[in-house]
């Protein structure tokens, strides 16, 4: 793709209960968030593997969000807070790997916080147009023999 | 056919010529581990450390993953595109003498009954420069396996080093054209010829590790449904596929296709016998106990691979040993059975 | 894809799509390039890889007969990514195809012979096409009789086969559930001491039985009840198999490889090296 | 020390205390040791404690059916916890040999400051601060900690925290921290580009023989997330991406059980530093959460528990 018409390409996944129902009312409230982001809905932060962030990054997109309830409002009760702890080390082993933190981002966002979500989104989109393009995980040259 | 000979500091300019028209191969450390690499026109001086690398060069013709054709789906389909690998010569300096046993052997594998384009194209374009062991590892036990580490009838053209001077002397047909078109060698005197010939003596002797293979197909045999032993062999292993990977005769591979219904490849990759998954299936596993698999892996070596194409799949290099976290060894495993 | 890259697949069309059971299905397929098909050629008992692109490889038997080859059909049963993959395939869609590989039942030392097929479930398929084979041959066969087993009605696959042969004045046919349904009113009982009662005579007789491991293990007891000696037995075994030929290393047997010196075997052979490893 | 182990793990076989004794016996390679697994006293002759008894032998009783009689050092006993913490072994099943770990040799090291390979070493031993050693019959004195692990320099528990026989009397930390994270501070003074890019060339050698899973305690799942097949999540095949992805989330999914006994590293034959990433992971979890591994056997694991004050300052 050509650089100068490089639009960022992400990936949410967001919770059911609260970031997904807070991205579904910035939707009908009629707020603008970038179009740059293909949500995947999930039941709970707390299942998000870190498996998710690899893969999607390996395959291409060029940014992970992840949100899900606040603490404390889990529709499963601790659910965020488990993911809360895996979140911490994948973050910071991420980091330390080299992946860029603007582009792999966590978020509490409610079910009734629709101008969060669209803030949250705007400017992670923002962010992840700033590192550019996801080259991590291609090859320099042409594979093959 | 005479000896030649080249001094080592000329070695650097022998590479730059020899890698001119075709890939180059030499050992090398760069990566933090010893293994073959292409020839990057820096240093030569591995013949002054070398003795043998971790990864053998089986590598060079049975890579850990090869594409092997690719696959698209247009308007009409499927196409297929078959992926050699491309004709370019290759070489492969310092090949040691239990190495280029292990080529012959998976040779006989890789041509019996069907073909192996990939591997046996990479082959026949390869050209086995091998360099004579003055110093084995006290892990080596090639002499109990037929081979000297001062001679090879496996290579092509055989190096020995006999101090500030490689000794050259072609073995093959291919060996005999390469040394014609190397430049910078003398003819070697009759007492250099000696004194590598002393070297490749005295380097046998230095080997004290060994394995008795008289007798050796009966016994194995006979210790197969010794289930105790190989229970007892088996305790400490972790099942990893270390051995399996730097041994120079290991073949098992699997074929797998790039996660890509459009446009992928599909690629062979080294497997294990050691792996469970190797052999299992949705409703049962043949192996699927550790103590099976690793009689499966030596029985394999020194019996099935010698019923079937005459020879034991061992060469005596010592890797699995060098290389196991937890030391299994193979000479303590094969003296096991031979005192059963 | 000329030369001699025995790795290279065929491209296939899937023509037909069978569902046999809930988990078994049949397809019949055909060569894509149709300058290819009149190359090719295979046995009763053979079988091949084949492949959903961006999958992987399977091996399967090919379960049509050699005497039919307006199509070719294999049946696979889900268990895993690519026969899954498999499952999912509709007509028109395009496999992979390598093969045929291994040996095939012997037809020569079965001309003149009465012939006893015993199959259980999906072991079936590899019988069919010898049993296809033979019928379309009949004269040169003596008795047929084809013994049938699966768990249930609803297991039974290939069951217009089994009307066909029912049908067969030529065929002696007999099929069993070891559990019945309330709409089932044939035999009821597992295959082994169906045979028995049966009771076939191993007088000038081959048996050939595929199926489970240990319906297998069964019915051999009751073929050697039954007086049948080792030679007499006929089967095809199935190891996990990747390359097909011989070189990937996992379907050996001691030092038989299943794909190259099988799939089929004589029971005198397996009990040669069976008693070796399992 | 030696002599009273075989004493004792005598007693505990022939009393039918234990069904194994796992511990260290001399190796068949010049000066390596290997794990010693048997249920045979007459074996027990064969049990060493030395400066190279390098394996982390925790991993076995996860594996033997049975009661065990096992030598730990102080990172493997932490090791051992952990894995109490996670339910795979129960610590009334285990009779614990500890042993008070001055630092294990690092072979290669050691290869390095002589200069010769280990095979030209005849003999070695530890005298008070130095390692002796005939090498090719002359003898040499190097400093014993000039060859010890990477991951000794930073061990703050070099005494078993869990036992029921101490052999030997504790020894007290010496430590070196800033030496044991000297390639991790290398690592960070880089850019992210230059890191990522490091790690990408070590992983384009690995041949994924899964060395590094299979020695390590804290791998013990029993079906591997990348030998799933459905879905894929890893290829089988070596290609650097997969190969890090692999290595990432193993590294993750031993975070908080890794108590940087080194093994992954060493067990690596193409020489990826694995414990650059594993040892950083120990200090993540300790900064992150004050948790320390396999401290406290009773405590749950630290990503099956959570406090409501758990930091989320990198959350938005």
């Amino acid at each position: 793709m050509e650089e100068s018409n490089w639009e960022p390409k992400v990936i949410g996944f967001l919770c059911h209960w609260c970031s997904y129902a807070g991205a579904d009312l910035s939707g009908s409230a009629r707020l603008e968030y970038p179009h740059n982001i293909r949500i995947i809905r999930i039941p709970c932060s707390g299942r998000v593997d870190p498996m998710f962030i690899l893969r999607a990054l390996q395959n291409g997109v060029d940014g992970v969000l992840v949100s899900g309830c606040h603490p404390g409002d889990c529709h499963y009760q601790s659910g965020n807070f488990h993911a809360r702890r895996k979140f911490a080390v994948i973050n910071r082993l991420l980091k330390y790997v080299g992946i860029e933190p603007e582009r792999v981002q966590f978020s509490w966002v409610a079910a009734s916080e629709g101008p969060k979500m669209a803030q949250v989104i705007g400017e992670f989109v923002e962010g992840v147009r700033k590192v550019g393009p996801n080259r991590l995980f291609k090859d320099e040259k042409k594979d093959g023999e | 056919m005479g000896y030649k000979k080249i001094k080592k500091d000329q070695l650097k300019t022998l590479f730059n010529e020899l890698s001119k028209d075709c890939s180059l191969f030499v050992p090398s450390g760069s990566k933090g581990y010893v293994g073959f690499d292409p020839w990057d026109g820096n240093s030569a001086d591995f013949t002054e450390w070398y003795r043998n690398t971790t990864i053998p060069p089986k590598a060079l013709f049975f890579p850990p993953v090869e594409a092997m054709l690719r696959f698209r789906k247009g308007e009409a389909g499927y196409e297929i595109e078959e992926l050699l690998p491309n004709g370019r010569p290759q070489i492969v300096f310092g090949v040691r003498p239990c190495d280029a046993r292990a080529l012959k052997i998976t040779d006989t594998l890789f041509s019996d009954t069907y073909r192996d384009p990939y591997y046996l194209t990479r082959r026949e374009n390869a050209t086995i420069v091998g360099l004579a062991c003055n110093e084995p590892c006290d892990t080596c036990f090639c002499t109990s396996l037929d081979i000297s580490p001062g001679e090879s009838q496996d290579v092509d053209l055989l190096c020995s080093d006999i101090g500030d001077e490689l000794l050259m002397e072609a073995v093959s047909d291919k060996g005999e054209d390469l040394l014609s078109k190397m430049s910078g060698l003398s003819e070697a005197s009759g007492e250099e010829e000696s004194k590598a010939k002393q070297l490749g003596d005295s380097a046998k002797e230095k080997i004290t590790r060994q394995i008795d293979t008289s007798g050796l197909l009966d016994k194995m045999r006979s210790s197969f449904e010794n289930r105790e032993y190989w229970e007892d062999v088996s305790r400490k292993c972790m099942s990893c596929g270390i051995c399996t990977y730097v041994c120079p005769t290991c073949h098992c591979f699997d074929i797998c296709d790039e996660n890509n219904k459009k446009d992928g490849k599909r690629v062979r990759n080294w497997d294990s016998c050691k792996f469970p998954l190797f052999t299992r299936m949705p409703m049962e596993n043949p192996r699927h106990e550790k103590w099976r698999r690793i009689r499966q892996r030596y029985h394999h070596k020194f019996e099935y691979f010698q019923m079937n194409f005459e020879t034991i799949a061992c060469t005596g290099c010592g890797r699995c040993i060098r290389e196991c976290p937890v030391n299994v060894d193979v000479t303590e495993i094969i003296g096991g059975i031979q005192a059963l | 894809m000329e030369g001699d890259n025995v790795y290279l697949p065929h491209v296939m069309k899937i023509e037909k799509v069978i569902r046999e059971t809930q988990n078994i299905k049949t397809f019949h397929f055909n060569f894509k390039d149709e300058s290819q098909k009149s190359k090719f050629s295979f046995k009763s008992g053979q079988f091949a890889e084949y492949s959903i692109f961006g999958e992987g490889e399977a091996t399967f038997c090919v379960s049509s007969s050699p005497t039919r080859m307006d199509y070719l059909e294999f049946s696979v049963m889900k268990a895993g990514k690519v026969t899954a993959a498999i499952h999912e395939l509709q007509e028109g869609d395009e496999i992979g195809f390598r093969g045929p590989y291994g040996n095939w039942f012997p037809l020569e030392l079965l001309e003149g012979k009465n012939l006893v097929f015993v199959g259980g479930g999906i072991g079936l398929a590899p019988l069919r096409s010898l049993i296809w084979n033979v019928l379309d041959n009949r004269d040169t066969y003596e008795d047929v009789t084809i013994l049938y087993g699966a768990r249930s009605p609803a297991d039974l696959s290939f069951k217009y086969d089994l009307e066909a042969w029912e049908k067969d004045d030529a065929v002696n046919m007999y099929t069993t559930v070891d559990n019945g349904d309330e709409d089932w009113t044939g035999r009821v009982g597992l295959i082994p001491p169906v045979l028995e009662e049966i009771g076939p005579s191993p007088e000038n007789t081959v048996a050939i039985t595929c199926g489970p491991p240990i319906m297998i293990k069964f019915t051999l007891m009751s073929l050697e009840k039954l007086g049948f000696t080792n030679d007499q037995i006929l089967t095809t075994l199935e190891m996990k198999m990747k390359c097909g030929i011989g070189k990937c290393g996992r379907c050996n047997i001691g030092n038989i490889y299943v794909c190259k010196d099988g799939p089929v075997f004589t029971n005198a052979q397996i009990q040669n090296f069976l008693s070796n490893e399992f | 020390m030696e002599n009273r182990l075989k004493e004792e793990a005598g007693k505990l076989l022939k009393e039918g205390k234990v069904d194994y004794i796992v511990g260290y016996g001399k190796g068949t390679v010049n000066l390596r040791t290997s794990p010693l697994i048997t249920n045979k006293e007459e074996d027990l002759e064969g049990l060493v404690i030395n400066p190279f008894i390098a394996n982390n032998l925790s991993r076995y009783p996860v594996e033997l059916k049975g009661r065990v009689g096992i030598v730990v050092k102080g990172c493997d006993s932490r090791s051992l916890t952990s894995l109490m913490q996670d339910k795979k072994v129960k610590r009334e099943d285990l009779i614990i040999f500890g042993v008070p770990c001055e630092g294990v040799v690092d072979l290669k090291k050691l290869a390095g400051q002589i200069g010769a390979e280990i095979d030209r070493v005849t003999d070695a031993e530890k005298e008070g601060e130095n390692l002796t050693l005939q090498v090719d019959g002359s003898k040499k004195t190097i400093p014993f900690r000039d060859v010890i692990f990477d991951k000794c320099y930073g061990c703050e528990h070099p005494t078993p925290l869990e036992y029921d026989m101490l052999l030997g009397s504790e020894v007290a930390p010496n430590l070196d921290i800033e030496k044991s994270l000297e390639r991790i501070k290398e690592l960070e003074g880089m850019d992210a580009q230059e890191r990522w890019n490091y790690w990408k060339e070590q992983f384009s050698k690995c041949i994924r023989c899964y060395g590094c899973r299979n020695v390590c305690p804290a791998c013990f799942c029993e079906r591997c997330f990348v030998d799933v097949n459905m879905p894929q999540w890893v290829a089988t095949y070596a290609t650097w991406q997969d190969n890090l992805t692999f290595q990432l989330i193993r590294t993750l999914h031993v975070a908080g059980r890794c108590s940087d006994c080194g093994e992954c590293e060493r067990a690596c034959p193409v020489g990826i530093p694995l414990r650059s990433l594993q040892r950083k992971m120990v200090e993540e979890v300790k900064d992150l959460f004050g948790h320390e591994v396999g401290i406290d056997k009773d405590a749950p694991p630290v990503f099956s528990h959570y406090e409501a004050t758990d930091p989320d300052e990198f959350m938005k």
